[in-house]
């Protein structure tokens, strides 16, 4: 077991106070039991990864944290205090975005309504306000925004999202939960169907995030973005936590070891595990 | 630094297993059931099992069709009066024009098949929306039976045309041969979507009709033949109505596509096709036939009956979604 | 397309389907032609759409009708449209039943449904002897003017107290099993069938018309009840006096839809000619129906059916 | 190494923009418009279009309603009744109970209003499928009116409620108010819909109901406050007819529901959800309006009007599915 | 620019028949030209991998060689014959298999009748021929031997494809596809959902595809699994092909380069084009 030099001090250490923990969080759909005990923790400003094999649980762990599913068991705790979130809007109102696997995009819709789905941009007046009547030039130039800061180059903001290429919906899924953010952002493999130029801007616009002091939960199957930008790896295994690494110690060959289950947790050397 | 795990309280929402889809529909026609047992001590008699399915049969055989439709996310608004003209030729060719039944017979599903392939023609190659489609056959169908039979009913049939009405006594109650063949038929139906390859094709057209065309499945050549073989079924429910009613009655037909849309959804099908499951579209039938063979014999006025059996709907589908939940 | 100086008539029914209304827009188109007439036709969707009509009665003032014959679905409700028509110059004449008001209309040629009913009521009520009916009603559809007023006359006739011409609503005291059959053969017989079930001591059937009656005959032939139950109905279409003919039914009270029809033609013609307009109620009668007449209780029998019935 | 490439013939098919949704009824409507004016010289007038106008101001209303419901991937079954028992009530309160017009239209409304909000309960919090939960309601609230209003007319109205019949006189035409009060709807529905907030979300939560969940759309009560929403519509329906009629009529609305689902689909609207727009709905609307006119124009017999509708419905969407091809 | 040293002689040279040419291909949808008049080559027994921006143009071009979609212009050469695919169905009579970006799975239907759809395994006998009756038995056999080939721990196969996560449901599109073709296999972005080892399974499944003598065409952002399976690399770039390369001469970092653009193709060395 290669353990990389120890360059920098850890940016977190246990002293400082949890942004998201979650305790034995169970849910089971029929005979599967997707969570089985996990736990989880973030502390601010960190990139922390989440790594596991398909079907371990991820998508179901952050689904939980983020209200899209509510777990069967367990406890889940946002700044130390105990917290249930029942639905994404409670989520939302925690300051809580999250980028779903599946996108979550209205595909008949155009790409500008789909960034501020459920948080419309209105004209100004108290008369706009009651009757919430939508700024749609505004919305239309800060759409363009977002996406040229991802470098997507997308003709027209008023072309329905299910006309975009794969990559580009996946595009518009990620640029939205990173413009909303206020507490947590969450990201269920943003990177999975971009491209190289693109996934480069999706990481420097995650550091972004973090350098804005926001935490960020980041699952992904690409080892070296994961290597390159996260503080720490969660990795998942069977439903639940089995390790959490420190990636500038373990190397990236024994990380997917423990992830596939070759190598047993217990018998990682101690100095590798993150805390 | 952390805190005490307080357990939350076990929550069940969110997506969950599609399975069983017929044990509410089952649940609720049980319900029923018992409910009416309380209100009448003549409902829970062979004979009223006998009246139901016997009231049922030629709705029951046009909900297969529907149910074919509709699990490819189509709907069939003209399935009752293709029904109405195919018994208005069968009777007409086999009483006025004196053919012989079995030819009658074979002209009327020949006449109710080819109208069913142009529903699925119109909706695969001109690709019209079922609603808008079937909407437009209803009132040409409509119009032509009318003016076919010149509003007149046909009656003095050949006895073999009341075949399907006549029945066999078991116990102190008749089975009419027209509820055999309904039950057969579901039994067909339920065979030919769970058990063969284009059965199969049928869920995946509804259920993503673009995987299912990349996937390799014609889907024009199925959906015309669910459309024409929803026509044939039209047919034998006109065969089963004439033997009932023993006559050919140009006025049938006009609110059976309502009911036999809503005995397929009673049964638990989407009517955003690809979910569903044809023995369900059976108890969803027998629950309306139960409400109203019950609220009968439990003496509730008509007009109460429109009422209670509004409610019963509400509750009976409802029933079903928290069972589900629980499941 | 309409010739130039054709007087154009216009006859709204209540719908399309029943053969009553069919044998009336024959009587009328046989009578428009022989006339020289243009005749239009229109009807509701269903029994009781009175919107519906309100369109037609529209449709036609635009396509130049000067007459129209309608045969009112809401008794009342359709007086305002009439109001408007006739303010535009048309004369309205009600054919089958009356307005309220019966001043809303120029005419009315009519039969009497209540009466109607009350025949067959008072003939069932002789033909029953002394035996003490329990009566099944199989009616039209809730709330349908022309089914509350066939029903509440047979009960009046049969002699139930409490119901008269003016009775609101359907009265159901005293009926063992009353069932909704939407005058569908089809549905007759379920309705029948239930109300065996609920009471299988049912011995009196009325029925809004008959192919209701010919359904619920179905039905209590299929429970070997045929020959103790006797069946009443009205209408006097073909198939019904030769179903009673037949004994399938006991007696029927016969209207005349095409003589309404051809009166009406008739009329409008006369309008457009000579621009008088009819007035008053012409009634164009109601017979019963019966093979087997009962003393006290006037009747025709089953030959001067045939020959005047409507249809075929 | 390569053969001379020869260029394939255009072929247009697969996925295309789904723009300019309205184009297709608009041609298919005009087209009918051209076809009338060659059957009869009395069609091109603008009396022929207050009439169309007069005689689709209520189904138009209730389609403004249905349109709401469709887009949210719903159907109404109940729409034509809750306008008849709001009818009912505006009438009775009004003519036999001697309340103020203002107050008993008030009151028919806030009751169309609290049963649409029943469905919308019904179907977001019980999770029925909305045919079933409307279709319950259809019979309950069929059969209240029935027994609120004994079966019977309500005529002699007090003058206030028939203004919404009467109209004002535009060269040799008279527009009704009723037709002028659901092209002002139309309007207020064609700008809720694309300028606000609460209108996009109606179009996401059909589009994507899972979507619209997790980006933090109150999916409940968008529901709820659009069947709300269409049940005041479904009032201010009543109130256009009762002014139309001049009487409240119990037995109205029981085949408006397939005739307000029928504008919609016709304009344009996917049964599926979260595509349409209620301009298309107008069209629609406007198609079935010109129709009906336009055949009795023409002096076309009432059966054969049902069957040239039918045709012309077909022919009017495959006008439209081919002009959208070829775009 | 580095090129690494030529190993083994080129295992297609410009004398054998190419299996599948594409010549000037035009597709528009609207204002958008998707396929811009792009060529295309693919040789017997190679694998070609497809790489490109977001909204390159890649999955529509990949569209039109499998019948998804007809282009406007152009024409498809298979085995050196003029074809036309105008449909998926006449794509597979030719024996060309597809893995779409969206899967194409039917939700509702299980895992097992996802995998045979279209070609069901019929019960023996002529009635069950006759009738279509399908052999249920065999055909959840095969798909436990298909995907635990592909080391997918799944239950059931008779789990509904909805209830999988995104990477299972990935799995069972790529093991559909390889699991039929005769002529042609094509997979659009196969591994973007897979986990590490899950994606080393279907790298290993298109080698042994390869092998069996059938061509691959592989769409991927991952230029590490490119450049260890590709035997050349067709780089798109806004809807047609930019340069054709030779993965063992140029480097990851020039193709990159390429592919975004930063290195036009007339400035690449002749050496690293592959012919
Ligand atoms: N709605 C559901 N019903 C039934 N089973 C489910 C459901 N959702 C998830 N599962 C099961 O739970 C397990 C975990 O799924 P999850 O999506 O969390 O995996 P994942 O780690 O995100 O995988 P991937 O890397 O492939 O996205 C899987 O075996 C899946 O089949
Ligand atoms: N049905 C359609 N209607 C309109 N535009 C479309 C349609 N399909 C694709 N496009 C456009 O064509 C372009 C190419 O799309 P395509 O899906 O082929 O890209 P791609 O190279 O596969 O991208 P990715 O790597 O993101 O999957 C995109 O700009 C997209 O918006
Ligand atoms: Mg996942
Ligand atoms: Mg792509």
């Amino acid at each position: 077991m290669t353990a990389a030099p120890h360059l920098t001090p850890a940016p977190t250490g246990p002293a400082r106070p949890l942004v998201m923990e979650a305790r034995g969080l169970v849910k089971r759909y029929g005979h599967v039991t997707a969570i089985n005990g996990a736990d989880f923790e973030l502390r601010p400003g960190e990139i922390m990864a989440v790594i596991g094999d398909n079907g371990a649980g991820k998508s179901s762990l952050i689904k939980a944290l983020s209200g899209a599913v509510v777990p069967d068991e367990g406890q889940i705790f946002l700044d130390g205090q105990p917290i249930s979130i029942r639905s994404p809007i409670e989520a939302r109102r925690h300051g809580i975005e999250t980028v779903y696997q599946d996108l979550a995009v209205a595909p008949a819709m155009t790409i500008a309504e789909n960034l501020f789905l459920g948080r419309e941009i209105l004209k100004p007046g108290p008369l706009a306000r009651t009757f919430r009547i939508l700024d749609k030039k505004r919305m239309l130039e800060e759409a363009v925004r977002y996406m040229q800061d991802l470098q997507f180059a997308i003709k027209s903001m008023s072309q329905p999202v299910e006309t975009l290429s794969g990559g580009q919906r996946q595009g518009v899924a990620v640029a939205r939960s990173a413009a909303f953010a206020r507490h947590v952002v969450i990201m269920d493999e943003p990177t999975a169907a971009l491209g190289v130029r693109e996934s480069n801007m999706v990481l420097d616009l995650i550091r972004k995030v973090r350098d804005k002091g926001l935490p960020v939960i980041l699952i992904s199957h690409n080892m070296p973005h994961v290597f390159e930008i996260a503080d720490r790896v969660h990795v998942h295994r069977m439903g639940r936590r089995a390790a959490l690494l420190d990636p500038r110690r373990i190397s990236m060959a024994d990380t997917v070891s423990v992830m596939t289950g070759a190598i047993k947790p217990e018998e990682l050397s101690a100095d590798v595990l993150a805390h | 630094m952390t805190q005490t795990p307080t357990a939350t309280p076990p929550a069940r929402r969110g997506p969950q297993l599609p399975s069983l889809t017929t044990l509410g529909p089952l649940i609720a026609l049980l319900l029923a059931c018992i409910f009416f047992a309380t209100q009448s001590d003549r409902f829970l008699t062979s004979q009223t099992l006998a009246l139901v399915l016997k009231q049922i049969s030629y709705v029951g055989v046009l909900a297969i069709g529907q149910t074919l439709v509709i699990l490819t996310a189509g709907i069939d608004l003209s399935c009752g009066v293709i029904m109405a003209l195919g018994g208005m030729v069968i009777t007409k060719l086999a009483a006025e024009q004196g053919l012989p039944p079995v030819l009658a017979v074979l002209a009327g599903l020949a006449i109710t098949t080819a109208l069913g392939a142009v529903n699925g023609l119109l909706i695969s190659r001109l690709r019209l929306p079922p609603f808008i489609a079937t909407l437009g056959m209803y009132g040409i169908v409509f119009a032509a039976t009318q003016i076919y039979s010149n509003a007149q009913t046909v009656s003095n049939l050949p006895p073999a045309l009341n075949f399907l009405g006549s029945g066999f006594a078991l116990g102190s109650a008749t089975f009419s041969y027209g509820s055999v063949l309904m039950l057969l038929l579901f039994g067909v139906a339920w065979f030919f979507l769970t058990q063969t390859a284009p059965g199969r094709h049928v869920y995946a057209l509804g259920n993503n009709p673009e995987a299912a065309r990349l996937t390799g499945i014609l889907t024009t050549r199925v959906l015309i033949g669910v459309y024409a073989t929803a026509g044939l079924l039209y047919g034998v429910a006109a065969l089963i109505l004439v033997g009932r009613v023993g006559a050919g009655d140009p006025n049938a037909g006009q609110t059976e596509n309502l009911e036999s849309i809503t005995a397929a959804v009673l049964g638990g099908t989407s009517l955003f096709g690809g979910r569903g499951n044809v023995l369900g579209t059976l108890l969803g039938a027998m629950i309306v036939g139960v409400f109203r063979v019950g609220l009968t014999l439990a003496g509730v006025n008509s007009v109460y009956q429109v009422l209670v059996t509004g409610i019963l709907i509400i509750l009976a589908v409802a029933t079903d979604q928290l069972s589900r939940r629980k499941a | 397309a309409l010739a130039q100086g054709q007087p154009v008539i216009g006859l709204i029914t209540k719908t399309d389907t029943n053969p009553f209304f069919v044998k009336m827009k024959e009587g009328a188109q046989t009578e428009a032609t022989r006339l020289g007439a243009k005749l239009l036709t229109g009807a509701g969707k269903a029994d009781g759409d009175n919107a519906g009509q309100v369109t037609a009665i529209e449709n036609m003032v635009a396509a130049g009708a000067k007459t129209i014959l309608i045969t009112p679905s809401d008794s009342k409700a359709i007086v305002p449209a009439i109001a408007k028509a006739r303010a535009a110059g048309v004369m309205v004449i009600a054919l089958d039943s009356p307005t309220e008001p019966a001043s809303a209309v120029d005419g009315l040629f009519a039969t009497n449904n209540y009466q109607a009913g009350v025949l067959i009521g008072q003939w069932a009520k002789k033909a029953m002897g002394g035996k003490k009916a329990v009566i099944a009603t199989i009616d039209l559809f809730p709330g349908q003017p022309v089914g509350i007023a066939r029903h509440n006359g047979f009960l009046a006739g049969y002699g139930m107290s409490g119901v008269s011409a003016g009775t609101a609503g359907q009265v159901n005291a005293g009926v063992a099993c009353a069932q909704d059959s939407f005058g569908d053969q089809a549905k007759g017989q379920t309705a029948m069938e239930n109300c065996l079930q609920k009471n299988p001591d049912i011995n009196l059937v009325y029925t809004i018309n008959e192919p209701a009656a010919a359904g619920a005959y179905q039905a209590l032939k299929a429970a070997g009840k045929e020959k103790s139950v006797l069946i009443v109905s009205v209408d006097g279409g073909c198939a019904g006096v030769r179903n009673v003919e037949a004994g399938v039914i006991g007696a029927t009270s016969q209207q005349y839809p095409l003589k309404m029809a051809a009166m009406g033609v008739a009329a409008g013609v006369n309008y457009a000619k000579t621009g008088k307009k009819v007035s008053g109620y012409t009634d164009t009668g109601v017979n019963l129906i019966t093979n087997k007449p009962e003393s006290g209780v006037k009747s025709q029998n089953g030959k001067y059916g045939l020959a005047n019935c409507w249809g075929k």
